[in-house]
């Protein structure tokens, strides 16, 4: 480049902490006319236009951003991969097997209180959704499983879901019933471990 | 020289600014904010040795004994305050030169001329030190000659948590808060048991048929089950006791475990 | 411009708030392969090199600053850099050319004691560091150089101190001893211990 003007336009703007009027680039540039900074800034603007970068003007004050259609290599994501917490299987579980569900219905189920991050976690998995509300007095939220859940988890449809009885006769459910036996039937009580 | 202000502002810096006697001229009042200047023998010595204008590879050493020393002397006549080292640096230098003078037999180990070529090697080192600390100073450095972005949009790393969890973790999930949440019933199952009424009944009755020693196990039950058995005797030690507290009966044990005999008393 | 990760690189070095690696970079711009994002840099910093900005490598990270020669257009307003005293910036430099040095090193070859304010102030100002222990006797504390201060002086690397190979050559980051030695010739080693 060989104008000098815009080369310390450039610069100027660069290292600038805020957006600058012409006015104040022409101070900065000492001897400049505004006619010359005018110039300048147009020089830079047109050299600057297919760039990572843009020189624009707003409001009568020039600043250089990058450009718009570069917003997400600015933003990098970072993925972990996390298992889900026992209590948020169980509310998956729950709006699976009964869905659309509310939380009221959700935490009857349960027998406890579900925090409200469980839901989010679930919604942010993208499994669950909100679908809709219910049209009762308070009308709540009920929520509702997503395709992305059924292609998870291998599910043809929800009906692929095996039923109570299935759970038991293949053994599902053992770890529960073998607790309860082993501590009405032995001398000395069985521990469950359900961590 | 006091090395406590280390950074200076910018502002008073030409003023603070230690701008290196070689260029000031040598009257009195230079000596004295020259010695003020320096910072110790060796710094003083290398200041000297660059006045003799060549490489410090060629100097004569005892040209530069003589101008420290005539430094020193000077400074004394003036009646500046010298730190110790100084002093000790011309009583070295003095004892340098004298060795370098004398003929050389027998000289001892080190040598004078091994002693001025250490003496040397060391102010060539703090020379090149000092050339290289001016050129790195005077770089395009960054925040007084060059400049960064002055307002970066900035970098945003978003974390994505991939979330984990298999069909059958789910179904067994579900298993489990039926099966919590299931009303749960409690059944009490019927037993046999003798009752303590029914043994006191019993052992009182039995204790009356005779003045002998009886042993507990004989008041139970010959034919019952293992486990009525067991609510028996249970029952009937606790018969025994009170029978004993009420002074109705009397009861006696060999040895601890062994058994337990009770008659009724007269 | 044409190419699409000299544009992402553009854009990303503008927004950095900090010096990135050619890794960093490379993570930034998604898909991009190491000897992309470095073909991509040589491309930039060429497209830079006359213009009132200039794209830098210091110590492998690189950033944008503006142009040495425009000091003069942009230092009015700059917050004045603090001046190191002349113990200092010697003490630094010996750190520079020598790290990593112990400072009984720093006092042989500058004569003087160093106070102990004297590497405060230079670890502060983010230009050294404690670089461990030496392992002889006494297991002194060792300092060198950080990447802020290469970053803060200008230099690609170490190696781009000014005149370090002429130094090195004429064997004057060598301790006295061991010149000594080897201008003398002498078969068994000096014990001289002036450190």
């Amino acid at each position: 480049m060989s104008d000098e003007i815009e080369r310390a336009l450039e610069a100027t703007l660069f290292a600038a902490e805020e957006p600058l009027t012409a006015e104040a680039l022409a101070g900065h540039l000492g001897g400049a006319s505004p006619s010359e900074v005018r110039e300048g800034l147009d020089g830079l603007q047109q050299h600057y236009r297919d760039r990572g970068i843009h020189l624009v003007e707003r409001g009568g004050r020039w600043h250089f951003q990058t450009a718009p259609d570069l917003a997400h290599v600015l933003r990098r994501e970072r993925e972990a991969v996390r298992r889900l917490s026992r209590a948020a299987t169980e509310v998956l579980a729950i709006v699976a097997y009964h869905e659309p569900v509310s939380r009221a219905e959700i935490e009857a189920i349960r027998g406890v209180q579900t925090s409200p991050g469980t839901l989010d976690v679930l919604m942010e998995a993208g499994w669950v959704r909100v679908a809709g509300r219910r049209e009762v007095p308070g009308r709540p939220v009920i929520y509702a499983t997503t395709p992305e859940f059924l292609e998870h988890f291998g599910l043809k449809s929800r009906r692929d879901l095996p039923g109570i009885d299935e759970l038991k006769a293949a053994g599902l459910l053992d770890p529960v019933d073998d607790a309860f036996d082993a501590l009405t039937m032995s001398p000395e009580p069985a521990q469950e471990s359900d961590g | 020289m006091s090395e406590d202000s280390l950074i200076l502002p910018l502002g008073e810096a030409e003023a603070d600014d230690w701008s290196g006697p070689a260029s000031s001229p040598t009257d009195d009042a230079a000596l004295y904010l020259e010695l003020d200047g320096w910072e110790g023998p060796l710094d003083l010595l290398l200041d000297l040795a660059r006045r003799q204008k060549v490489d410090l590879k060629a100097i004569s050493i005892l040209a530069l004994v003589d101008q420290y020393i005539a430094y020193i002397e000077r400074a004394e006549a003036l009646k500046l305050e010298l730190a110790a080292d100084y002093l000790v640096m011309a009583a070295w230098l003095a004892y340098l030169k004298s060795a370098l003078l004398l003929p050389r037999d027998e000289q001892e180990d080190p040598s004078p001329e091994d002693l001025a070529l250490r003496l040397q090697l060391r102010l060539a080192r703090l020379g090149a030190m000092r050339e290289a600390a001016a050129r790195l100073m005077g770089r395009d450095r960054l925040g007084r000659d060059v400049f960064l972005r002055g307002a970066p949009e900035g970098l945003r790393t978003d974390r994505k948590t991939q979330w984990q969890c298999d069909w059958f973790a789910l179904v067994q999930a579900y298993g489990q808060v039926n099966a919590r949440t299931a009303p749960v019933v409690h059944m009490v199952r019927e037993r046999p048991v003798m009752t303590l009424e029914s043994a006191l009944d019993r052992v009182s009755a039995m204790l009356g048929v005779t003045l002998d020693w009886i042993e507990l196990r004989q008041f139970l039950p010959p034919h019952a089950e293992p486990r009525l058995r067991k609510s028996a005797l249970a029952s009937s030690f606790v018969a025994a006791l009170e029978l004993a507290r009420l002074g109705r009966a009397e009861l006696a044990q060999d040895e601890i475990f062994g058994p337990l005999r009770l008659r009724r008393v007269a």
